[in-house]
């Protein structure tokens, strides 16, 4: 029998059961991995249901850093019977595969190595409460995990104890539950596995987190003080983390008063209504919601866009359309997105692609959002926002200050003479505002969705709405320039083939080009962190003679997005298109490209695998 | 409209209050509603209750849906901030603004079709988290600025202009109010100022969620089946063309009548409603009396007035949030960014 | 001093105070026209108000049949001393200003013809009542007007007589009034007005209608047995013209009741949920509303999309974005709702340019949504929808039936083996429903808006979903054949250049590429009526060097999907675009067009002028 | 969730009512609930219901919106149609395909936070339409598939599986919906067959809205302080692991006890609800004291049971819409289409 041979290279997959508590075994199976100096992308994949559904974890250990996620399975941790054909064809020939062997059966392939662990039976020895039982058979089997791949078993003792910190008598009966697992290993598993995890320093300087946690993380670091939100999968986690990081960092010590409120709302349209409130009122306010939320906040966007208001709003995007696969991820609310609401209307998008610049892009979109006085909506979604990532460690500047934009205190309004709030006074499209309650006399406004003139008075006057709308565009030019501009995978470039990317994607993409460049295939590659697209992204698209763009959609929204702004010949634009719920693989980019680059006709890659 | 003349509110123009201004400072833009409507007069009833109770018009925010009644803010309290934002969203604007800065007086304005049918959802749970805001709905049973369709308070006998029956039965807004908690419901007619003003400054001056239904009758689609003799010949003149745009210039409709009395109000086009005003010893504190008296009231074809309900114990949003004194839109980083060494520790933690 | 002298082509404005009663007196005026065989178009620009604002009513009256609006006002009828100088500029050098001349006054130009008729003290004399007064000045000023403008009284008695029926009593004080102005005229102002109204036949197998009620009775000829709205301006009047064609048309005789229900429902997410269920219980139904609507409709548009319900909608556009100007006209929802709601959707549009097409699409998109089974939107607009147009008369075949789509019912179940609800059976994208109820044993199935298999089985196996999201896209092909393909001016193409165009703007079309022919200008101009595009669509572009998109938005909203469904290249595609709220002109068509070609560099012609 | 095994319900399979039909014949795919949902229970009691009632499955139109209770539909009745529409969005669809088709019956099931939350508009204007619906909802006071949120109906002391306390009164939707004019609105408990099943045959044979508030334990996000130890150490260890993810199997929980008693029934986690079952001779055909006794009940931390009002005279949706007999899904071209003779005559009066 072969064995896959490998040492900080490889995929574990484990399946289990719904509401079994086995996430936050396997959270902790890849803390430790991490904690060993290996960089590790897990990856939850969950039904939507609450107990009893097959639910799988995937985590790829990669020192070289390639952390996006990648067909085919090394380690199969098959825990739960429902699923464990499924979860058989998965392991790459010479892969392994640990079940619970106090039911013992067999399995088909005979190319797989069959680890066995009566994992029940060791739990029914050892606990007597049938329903602890069940959380600790996952210890048990990270116990065993951790022997096998030869770890250091202290790595999870110190992760139990800080767990369960508070609650200390919950650590004996964890760790017993560790050690079960990895005597077992020790005595009747020698040799059984050749992968192997070594020691490393690669993660030094990072740490493991999702892009949900960071945001909600960024929102406390940027200053917002209301949060008004609907739960709606994935984007929940994210007001849960803003409201978890709020109380650890956000009480008043002499009051223990909250620096902060957070509502949830009734529904979508009334989370967005409070956060524009707020933001009217000169608080930084924001909402977290997802396709179902951004499509019942579609009226309310085109009101802050039209009255001018500043706010921010999470999309952390999950499989569409309608109800679609909500926890599965996709990219597919970007048009919707950019172009929210009837009329004419265009967004500022922000779009992060790992949990650093989710705080980054968090803390930075209020800033943004009162300089612009416009939604600004940051497009996430299920992968980035509720796995987590190894990424580089969250940075912050204390000398920065919050740049509230153009506001008029007090002061300010008694040297002038006369307050426009829709007034162009600086020629860049962009007005200045007052905070009610500012001043007895002056600064007094009414905003409204309606027609209105430079001094926010009702207007019937087609060409002075005109004139308003036509500032509009103006400001949304000068937006432009104060968005992150995108990143490029190299220096200079060096081919007439671009590639252009955003978002999640970026976890496959370096994998991706390396690949192609094994082949002999050279690519420049932009990745694309905001809309409106700034002058760097036309250069780019004009320095390439064609251009791929990687998208998790159906319809290739990010390239229409493209042509609609910039007038870029369609031919130029390639689109490839992964929309089968799963992270896009470096493999599934790399083919489309080199597939297209050596000879298909195909002009658009498109396909859900 | 009121085009050009404003009415003057039949008071001395010079009179002062303890702020020194007089009522002229607390007015608004010329209103564009219709002569006689009486959202005008409960316009009217606002300005005055802020001139009585010495209220900074400046800190005071206007906030409101979309109709007739919804661009009532424009013409009291210049001022003000307001907030004329989408149809029947009103409250969530007001939660996050109330939220932002908790020191100024919020006054929510709605109308029936705003609140009772669009805007209902909003409604409901405003009240349930005891929200501070003054809401009122200028309830007129039509939707004044779509040109008179029922709103969902309409009575169900009633007719619309077009001479369409009404096929529904009314939803009593302060009846929801009471049974989800609202702390203040009380109810009145926009012509009777000398109950009006009164409720409105007390629900100025309470704390959490006060509502104000106020009967407002529409000069221009309010036409009930009973109208008399004198507006027959529009009415049908106007439904026999194509466009109904007529809109007969109105008068003020006031009522004054005292406590525990009934009281017949004739309308624009001649129609009666009959109002009840509260007697002095109700005791507005019960919940299930207070339901159990406007739901009788209700089916003998009566419309209660006064303060419905009370319950001044009940603590507002902010002291359920828990939130502190200082505004929130008034802390800077040095409050709100808990800077490099908790980000930091943070970091560890996530190592 | 000059007059100007026309017959049977000039534009007459009416000044008036809302609230007045005046629209329905100018209504007449301008049905009278009609009547003398004179094609007219009334524009009635009203405020988003209830009474006491300024309002007009501008009616063009064009034998040769350009109906478009036009700059510039030949008659002024200057009943608001409100708007009097507003009023006063717009008339052209030559033309007439009628006014109220109870109250005297000057006016400051002195190019002009001023007509005093002294409406107040008239009808002070004639009518006792205040009230009812001031609603026949309305009418003493059309009397007048029938006589300066030649025009044959007995039309308007006629006219009266109609409009009263059922109410004679009103008949005699309305031809009093209709005589008071003709008598004072003609006593008083004899050859004071060279612009003459003379009978022809240009209206024979005309009707004036709006499209609004053109749409109405669609929906009755169509088959809509439900109608679930939500007041909203410009489309209220749609459901209330198949409120009342169906209280005429569809009452059963012998029980006295509907064969229809309306509702007013509580909010457009109501109204659209009520059309789904209808429609997915095998009524047709509908809603309609305008751009706030479709915002707030968005999540269930995407439901209908993904569930694959048939649903019509009606949007009818005005100025947005947000609340807007919403008694003006734009066509700026086209984005929104070609792509409504969150993920890969696509939305099916038709687009009419005239009552009668308005009519037709109506009732031809009831088949459309049943044989497709998503979605059908109609963009409309206000000027469309809430003014009268002259047009064709209606037409029907009555041997048309209505095509249901591909609905199996008890007897055709008895003979399908295994019924799937979502298989592709005939390979063009569309499935097969059953309605509930059809079968005690056979045909049942779970309508969801979540991922699901062609079973109609929820999945949360990406590849599955893939699978159906690309069904849609394939469907979504088919579509494009099934849709009315474009109109175009000419037989054959006979220039590089090339005009698209659709909806409303068809008014000013055929004059502006008559201006540019007088210059020596010739373009081919194609008129799109649906999306998907079609064959002839993209054939059109593809024999074209440059093509001019003419539309009433800011953002150039249709070449955007032209380009993004098309992959045309961008510099081929000029916008024309006019968003001031007021119907596009045939001069501002023609200007930009021939500035552009006759050398003005700017790629976009863009402006509210 | 109940997986390959599906609980019988304890009755003997072979039974058959008037139509020859088992309970077999009445059930649906495998419920992928937890294990003891309260709402399999109620999916057991509606099947058995429609078998004691003779009522043929494909007749039946299950329409609901998004969350656990919105998936039940899906575990009964497999023959009829169901529509699993979009959160809180169920009463307008109902609204719809009732128009379309009113000889079907439709069972609406919904939760409290589709209901309560997003969903009270269109809640309380299906109630105040009448539409002839039995309207479900499972309440169980938390968003069980979003994971254990607060729901509007959560009592007001409750804490969240997380800890965190619950700082606003609940909403009582039986109550709203007598305010409203539903004409039949009940209170039952999950647990307790003997009551629901019954008041589920009543409902179903009522014409109008008849609303059922039906109390439903959810097993995983239900849990509330005064947990009994057993489940302690569970909390405990969710508590402090970075997911909880852990749902312990539990028990159908079940309740019996007679008119005019009150009974305390423990919850999943050992904490109690305290019902009370309306006694016999209560009067449901008065809208006030129904809702006296309701509010008396929630004062003394009671939740009251039993049909709650009724109202046998109200006309439905269909009637006060006056629409044809023959359901409007099945006429065709030649009922609706009024063909060209008519559309002349018409073109003669627009010339
Ligand atoms: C989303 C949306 N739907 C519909 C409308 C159209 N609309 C404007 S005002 C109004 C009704 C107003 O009625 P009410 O609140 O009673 O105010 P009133 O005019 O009677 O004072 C409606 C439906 C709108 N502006 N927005
Ligand atoms: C528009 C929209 N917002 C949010 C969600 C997420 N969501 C799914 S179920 C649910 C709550 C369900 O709660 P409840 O109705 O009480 O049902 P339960 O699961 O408790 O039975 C929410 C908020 C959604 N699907 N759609
Ligand atoms: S239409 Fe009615 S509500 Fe609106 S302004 Fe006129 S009178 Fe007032
Ligand atoms: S989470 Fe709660 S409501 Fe949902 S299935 Fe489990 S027990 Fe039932
Ligand atoms: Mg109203
Ligand atoms: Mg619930």
């Amino acid at each position: 029998m072969t064995q896959i041979v490998s040492t900080n290279e490889f995929v574990i997959k484990f399946a289990n059961v719904n509401g079994s508590g086995s996430a936050s075994a396997n959270q902790m199976f890849a803390k430790g991995i991490f904690r060993s100096g290996v960089p590790v992308s897990p990856k939850n994949i969950f039904p939507s249901n609450i107990q009893g559904l097959p639910t799988w974890f995937e985590v790829r250990i990669s020192e070289k850093g390639y952390l996006g996620r990648t067909e085919g399975v090394d380690i199969a941790v098959a825990m739960n019977p429902q699923s464990y054909n499924e979860d058989l064809r998965e392991i790459n020939s010479g892969g392994y595969l640990i079940y619970d062997s106090s039911w013992k059966r067999d399995f088909e392939r005979t190319d797989i190595n069959i680890i066995e662990i009566p994992l029940t039976k060791l739990c029914v020895e050892e606990f007597s409460n049938p329903k602890t039982r069940l959380l600790f058979k996952n210890i048990v089997y990270v116990g065993a995990l951790s022997y096998l791949l030869g770890m250091d078993k202290e790595i999870y003792e110190t992760l139990i104890a800080e767990q369960f910190k508070g609650k200390e008598k919950l650590i004996a009966p964890n760790i017993k539950a560790l050690n079960i697992g990895y005597d077992y290993a020790s005595e009747n598993l020698k040799g059984s596995c050749e992968i192997k995890v070594n020691k490393s320093e690669k993660t030094k300087g990072m740490i493991l987190t999702s892009g949900n946690d960071a945001s909600g993380l960024g929102c406390v670091y940027g200053g917002a003080t209301v949060c008004a939100w609907y739960p709606i999968t994935p984007s929940t986690s994210l007001a849960e983390a803003f409201t978890d990081y709020s109380e650890k960092l956000r009480i008043e010590e002499e009051t223990n008063k909250n620096k902060y409120a957070i509502i949830q709302a009734e529904d979508e349209l009334a989370a967005i209504g409070m956060a524009i409130g707020a933001n009217w009122n000169g608080a930084r306010a924001f909402t977290a919601t997802s396709g179902p939320g951004i499509s019942l906040m579609s009226e309310f966007l085109g009101l802050a866009y039209f009255a001018e208001v500043p706010l921010v709003v999470f999309d952390i995007q999950r499989g569409g359309p309608s109800t679609g696969m909500p926890t599965r991820t996709q990219q597919s609310d970007v048009l919707s997105c950019a172009y929210a609401s009837h009329g004419d209307t265009k967004h500022v998008l922000l779009i992060p692609s790992n949990p650093k610049e989710c705080f980054e892009f968090a803390a930075e979109a209020f800033d943004l959002a009162d300089r612009i006085q416009t939604p600004i909506i940051i497009l996430s979604d299920l992968d980035l926002g509720m796995n987590d990532w190894s990424c580089p460690e969250f940075e912050w500047d204390d000398s920065k200050t919050y740049d509230k934009g153009k506001v008029l205190h007090a002061k300010d309004l008694e040297e002038i003479e006369n307050f426009g709030r829709y007034l162009d006074v600086d020629g860049d499209g962009i007005p200045y505002r007052t905070y009610p309650g500012a001043h007895s006399e002056k600064g007094a406004y009414f905003t409204r969705g309606t027609s209105h003139d430079e001094y926010a008075r009702y207007t019937e006057d087609g060409v002075v709405n005109a004139r308003n709308l036509s500032r509009l565009l103006k400001k949304y030019q000068t937006a432009s320039d104060m968005v992150p501009g995108p990143i490029f995978n190299q220096e200079t470039n060096s081919s007439p083939l671009g590639v252009i990317y955003f978002g999640s994607t970026e976890a496959s993409m370096q994998e991706a080009l390396d690949k192609l460049h094994e082949e002999g295939i050279v690519l420049d590659a932009m990745r694309i962190r905001a809309f409106p697209f700034n002058l760097e992204v036309w250069e780019f698209i004009e320095d390439h003679d064609l251009l791929f763009i990687v998208e998790q959609n159906r319809d290739g929204q990010m390239r229409t997005l493209v042509m609609a702004e910039g007038g870029i010949i369609p031919d130029k634009l390639v689109s490839i298109l992964c929309f089968d719920g799963q992270p896009i693989t470096a493999d599934f980019i790399s083919n489309k490209m080199s597939s297209h680059i050596t000879g298909s006709p195909s002009k658009s890659a498109s396909g859900g695998k | 409209m009121t085009y050009i003349v404003k009415p003057k509110n039949h008071h001395p123009d010079l009179e002062r209050n303890e702020l020194g201004l007089t009522r002229r400072d607390y007015e608004g833009s010329i209103s564009s509603l219709c002569a006689g409507c009486g959202h005008d007069s409960i316009s009217a009833a606002i300005l005055e209750a802020c001139f009585q109770l010495n209220i900074s018009a400046h800190r005071v925010a206007k906030l409101s849906g979309i109709g007739c009644s919804s661009k009532a803010p424009a013409y009291f309290l210049n001022q003000a901030h307001g907030f004329n934002s989408v149809h029947g969203r009103m409250p969530s604007i007001a939660t996050g603004a109330n939220l932002a800065n908790h020191e100024l007086m919020y006054l929510g304005i709605s109308g029936d079709g705003d609140t009772a049918s669009i805007g209902i959802g909003q409604f409901v749970h405003a009240a349930r988290r005891q929200l501070n805001v003054v809401y009122i709905v200028e309830n007129n049973g039509t939707y004044g600025l779509t040109k008179g369709q029922f709103s969902a308070t309409n009575d169900l006998e009633s007719k619309s202009k077009y001479g369409e029956d009404n096929l529904f039965p009314p939803i009593d807004l302060a009846a929801m109010a009471i049974q989800l908690g609202a702390s203040f419901v009380a109810r009145s007619f926009s012509g009777d100022k000398n109950q009006l003003i009164p409720l409105l400054k007390a629900s100025m001056k309470h704390k959490g969620f006060s509502f104000l239904d106020v009967i407002s009758p529409c000069v221009a689609f309010n036409n009930h089946s009973t109208s008399t003799k004198s507006y027959d010949y529009i009415r049908e003149h106007n439904e026999s063309v194509s466009e109904t745009d007529f809109v007969p210039l109105g008068k003020e409709i006031t009522a004054s009548y005292d406590e525990g009395e009934s009281v017949q109000v004739p309308l624009h086009d001649g129609s009666l409603i009959s109002l009840e005003k509260l007697s002095k010893d109700f005791d507005p504190s019960n919940k299930s009396s207070s339901l159990a008296k406007i739901n009788k009231a209700e089916e003998e074809g009566k419309v209660l007035t006064g303060l419905l309900y009370i319950n001044t114990e009940a603590k507002d949003l902010k002291e359920i949030l828990n939130v502190v004194d200082k505004p929130l839109n008034q802390l800077n980083e040095k409050d709100l960014c808990p800077g490099t060494k908790k980000l930091k520790e943070i970091n560890k933690d996530l190592s």
